[in-house]
């Protein structure tokens, strides 16, 4: 048997139904439909009444959510599409975000993000909005990596009383496969040394991971040993596995399919910078996407993105330093 | 009862039976007044505490809004839901708030339901049916939709869930999604707009074009009500009504009243542009004075009943305000700072 | 002329004058017809180059909405605003746009408009008045509503702005408030809705609850206009009307055409929760072969001719292909990179 | 003679009218009640019909602007507060942002966000949103600390091809006076050197710029000569003016209203760490907010961001290693 990203996103969806009364799912065509990337397949079925398509309103669709989980439910919410989630983020950052700050009533909902870029898919169905999400308090940002990764923490997610933006990578979905589903899993807000390595400790997290992995690969063929360490979360994000890492390793490279400005690489570079200064042996850096929408054309989303061969560029300057 | 203006837009309602508590009685009546001098006073008193430097942020008001407010609160019951806007003190007190939650709120006690992390008009206690709103307007509607969903899903009956909205609310994309969401799922939504004619400094010629915004409800396939704000009995009757209705499964009801803000739109504010033609028309007459005379002419209470209420209005508001101003204010030292509910997953500083 | 299925649900319009050029006419229905068949001989074609992995991301088609698209690129004309959707392959050609620019966006040419950085249906020109769709539905209709408000700061006269939208488009917050924004302030906008039933495989049972969407119109205080969507001489009648009215300045125009997807959402869709009896009822009927049957039926084209039409668009087909398959695709680095157009403050990249 | 920085907005706002008749207003109340900070006021007198009174339609006000824009005005849009900026937020990282890569047809708006906290207002009247917009490319964001900057600026946004995410600080408005409007400005992208000194690096802007000021006053009674950047804008954020303070000073604080998690303070230690890290003597330092929504009481707010005294705290501590 094996098992891809997506459908391991459809079983844990499947358990969190099965498991739990309060749970529902709500989304564009996510009912009989099965949703736009079938990742809810059968589940109106299998749950009749629980699965429920949802009209073309992001505001009203998270609002709703924010409303039944006052009243007690846990609502895993669909966007079609991360970039979507720009109509509902109002809802998302100015209610969800702050309610249990304001009031101690708690906002356990679910949103998933199909995230991050394909080939031919564009500037609006592409983005990487993690960073944006993990600015605001109040909120939890998950970024799966792997198989088992997306399974256990989606099951989290729906079990943590507060609001989880679950970015789910769409490149992922079927290109990544597994023997099986995990029975146990690291806790929400540990990452995870997915690789180690003695000489350049590289960050990353959701589709990045598999190309530092690639990287690293062809990268100890040379005989150099990068440790690739996956976020798995960017909020909380783990700065002790990371300055941990880079004590070992005395090098830094982070890695992110985002825009250059601002985002989880800042984040990762300014707390080792400021947390774990003495521990550099020499600059750290960073690998983003480029500082334009992302483009339709494979031949400029293939550039637009970091890729192994980029970021083996990047590594290789910083060990000549 | 005065000229009936009621009005059915889409759907003709079913005769208002005397029998059912929907309508117009005497105690109800007499009730929905106190709960609207109360609300009256305890906002005046506000408002001084305001110019007299007593108060952090902005006071808004609800003058000459009470009779529609407080016919929403009173129609509620415990196991609805009310998500109740900036102009609802007299809804809010009708649905159960203490006036102390209100007074601490406004006076920045540490015993208020926000404990001063959030102020005056946000406040609310979500875990008992009442909203604490966002200032982002129309992002109420689809939250109580979604806690109406919900008690569907855990097989709950006869709820309700009634939330206010203004003018210029009507405006936002939220109200729309908001509303065609609840009808979508015929949920017992009840959403309240008071026509006060103004948002903010802006007349509604700038706001919308349709003649009476009750034309919407058609559009969105929910039964629709147009009537006269600044009269307590048809207000109560009503929202009385559609809030029956909505709990007997009649889907979404819009409901939209027809008055004047009777002040700025904060304290802050001189209402200058108000139009002078609009003040001294119909619309402008001021709800609690129209429910005095009411009252007094049906022979529902004396003058000395009145003047007693009011004595007993004030006294409590002396009172709650005596309460909250011997309180504490918030202490950074004592706060947890720590945005989730999760405790253990929220982020501390990093890098200082 | 069909049944006349037109109704003017605000207001009576002046009735269709045969000496103005918005009702029926032969040379216009032609043309119509023309564009209506190019559209979906090059949407097959696209879906035969998508179907042979010749083409990156997805293909949307208009299939069987040709007629309603048509009728609103017709109507337009130079100096005019168009903002299309997923679905107005036939509008965007009878605006104007020419089938090598839509061709070599689907194939991916650098020399198509958008050169490879965006695709399919997100191309436009609009320095020429014709807008590039944002995915995000609902974005184009405040956009158009500017425009026009632009053309009317500078002067200018008698100009309209038209965009599209499907039924699923209509529960945005956008369609709203960029309906009443430009109702507001009464801009030559018109709206079109195509009603197709579907919302990718979402039914107008999950979506609206109105019987029809142009009940909306009264809510906005806008003209309204329900009509069948597979009938060109009935979309050009009142799609021609509505402009016109637009034009003469008349406000805002909605028009809600009734009709069917005659497809998947797009070409990776088998559309198999498609309802058999819609298909089979008269929404479902394909606007171009009644377009095809009118025009036989009135002696307004021979057989011969449409032989000739259909041989010339294929041509045209062909000949835009093998001018894009032959171009240079993109090349990452020959692009500046750069977002904005002060180039010198487009940020490079740091840290690498 | 003084001028107010909000009177200093509200000028260049009438200069831009007097000189470009393709200049607009559009928002909430900006008619004829001149705003609700009074930053348009009389405008729409002066300059009838071309200040106008929008409906309370966020979205609609910033899409009709793209649209306006693409058809050669410069509309200055104004929200009513940054916050509700976030129910207009699609379309400007979306639409506006992406037009000119997309169509090569240039955006010139300037949306006006009255930004940052002041006591009282709470989580929905003083966010500081510059950080969520900057990272999005095709974007131009500028943080104005001073009135002459303020006005200049202005001037310069509704003047660049580009949109303009114009973030303005309401504590501002009334509290900072000038003598006289400027008549020169710095280019937009360059970076102020706000007060000289030798000892430390204090990066800022905004409002932040002068509680920066008011510590580094306070320490120069100690003897601590504090050099205070204000970036003037976030965006293009101006890299060598930072780094050739801190090839002077050695040492790098940098201070931001918004919260811990990502942001401008994030984004200028990445960049210092990354491309001036052999220029640092000690490790580089960050100060936020706190990493909750604005607090509402006045007690509570004052903690919640940055001070001169907490400035000042985390200067001594890095000047201590
Ligand atoms: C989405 C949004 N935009 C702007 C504001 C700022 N604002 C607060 S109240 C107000 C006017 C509201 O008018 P209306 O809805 O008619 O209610 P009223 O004050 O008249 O009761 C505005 C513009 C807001 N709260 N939310
Ligand atoms: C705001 C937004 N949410 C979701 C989507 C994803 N999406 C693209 S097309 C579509 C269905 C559109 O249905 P409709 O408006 O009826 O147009 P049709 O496809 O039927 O022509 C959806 C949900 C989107 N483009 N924009
Ligand atoms: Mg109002
Ligand atoms: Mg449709």
């Amino acid at each position: 048997m094996s098992i891809t990203y997506l459908e391991a996103i459809r079983e844990a969806q499947a358990k969190a139904l099965a498991d739990d009364p309060r749970v529902y799912i709500y989304g564009q065509d996510v009912g009989n439909f099965g949703g736009a990337f079938k990742a809810t397949k059968n589940l109106a079925k299998e749950f009749p009444g629980r699965v429920i398509d949802a009209p073309l309103s992001e505001d009203a669709i998270i609002g709703s959510a924010i409303g039944a989980a006052i009243e007690g439910m846990r609502p895993i919410i669909e966007m079609q599409y991360a970039d979507f989630s720009t109509c509902g983020l109002n809802q998302i950052v100015n209610h969800a975000a702050t309610l249990f700050w304001r009031t101690q009533v708690a906002c356990p909902i679910t949103i998933r993000l199909p995230s991050g870029g394909t080939a031919g898919s564009g500037p609006f169905h592409s983005q990487s909005m993690e960073a944006l999400y993990a600015t605001y308090p109040g909120l939890i940002v998950m970024t799966p990596a792997t198989v088992e990764d997306v399974y256990s923490m989606l099951l989290e997610a729906v079990a943590i009383d507060d609001p989880v933006i679950f970015c789910e990578h769409k490149y992922l979905y079927y290109h990544l496969k597994a023997e099986a589903l995990p029975t146990e899993a690291l806790p929400t807000g540990k990452a995870r040394i997915a690789r180690p390595g003695r000489d350049i400790t590289v960050v990353a997290y959701s589709a990045m991971v598999h190309e530092a992995l690639a990287m690293a690969e062809e990268l100890a063929t040379e005989g150099t040993e990068v440790e690739v360490v996956d976020l798995r979360s960017v909020k909380p994000l783990d700065t002790d596995t990371v300055l941990a890492s880079v004590a070992r390793t005395g090098r830094l490279l982070a890695v992110g399919e985002a825009w250059p400005w601002g985002g989880v690489t800042a984040e990762v570079v300014a707390r080792v910078a400021c947390e774990g200064f003495d521990l550099l042996d020499a600059p750290p850096r960073r690998l983003n996407a480029k500082e334009t929408p992302v483009p339709f054309h494979p031949n400029l989303w293939g550039t637009h993105r970091p890729t192994a061969r980029s970021i083996a560029i990047a590594v290789r300057d910083i060990l000549r330093q | 009862m005065s000229p009936h203006k009621l009005r059915a837009v889409l759907q003709a309602l079913s005769p208002t039976s005397s029998t059912k508590d929907t309508g117009l009685n005497r105690e109800k009546f007499r009730q929905a007044f106190r709960w609207m001098l109360l609300a009256r006073l305890s906002e005046e008193k506000y408002a001084n505490l305001y110019r007299a430097g007593k108060i952090q942020g902005g006071v808004f008001i609800g003058k000459g809004q009470e009779a529609l407010s407080v016919s929403v609160g009173i129609s509620l019951r415990k196991g609805d839901i009310f998500a109740p806007l900036i102009r609802d003190q007299a809804g809010r007190l009708a649905f159960g708030e203490s006036l102390l939650d209100a007074t601490r709120t406004y006076l920045g006690s540490r015993l208020g339901p926000m404990r001063g992390r959030d102020g005056n008009v946000h406040r609310g206690r979500p875990r008992e049916g009442y909203f604490a709103m966002i200032s982002h307007l129309g992002a109420m509607i689809p939250t109580v939709a979604g806690a109406l969903l919900a008690k569907r899903f855990k097989g709950e009956k006869d709820f309700v869930g009634a939330t206010c909205i203004g003018d210029g609310g009507t405006s936002t994309g939220a109200f729309h999604e908001g509303l065609n969401l609840a009808a979508v799922e015929k949920l017992p939504l009840v959403l309240v707009v008071a026509n006060n004619h103004y948002a903010y400094s802006t007349p509604t010629s700038r706001q919308f074009v349709c003649a009476d915004l009750v034309e919407k409800a058609a559009g969105y396939g929910v039964e629709g009500y147009s009537l006269d704000g600044t009269s307590l009995s048809e207000c109560l009757e009503v929202v009385g009504n559609a809030v029956e209705r909505a709990r007997s499964g009649n889907g979404p009801q819009l409901i939209v009243a027809t008055l004047l803000r009777l002040g700025g739109h904060g304290e802050h504010d001189d209402a200058h542009y108000i139009d002078e033609k609009l003040k001294q028309s119909e619309v402008g007459r001021d709800c609690l004075k129209l429910a005095e005379k009411f009252l007094l002419e049906k022979n529902w209470g004396t003058k000395a009943e009145l003047d007693e209420w009011r004595a007993d209005a004030l006294r409590q508001i002396e009172d709650a305000v005596a309460t909250a101003q011997r309180e504490p204010h918030p202490d950074p030292n004592l706060d947890d700072w720590r945005p989730l509910a999760t405790q253990h997953l929220s982020e501390g500083h990093h890098c200082e």
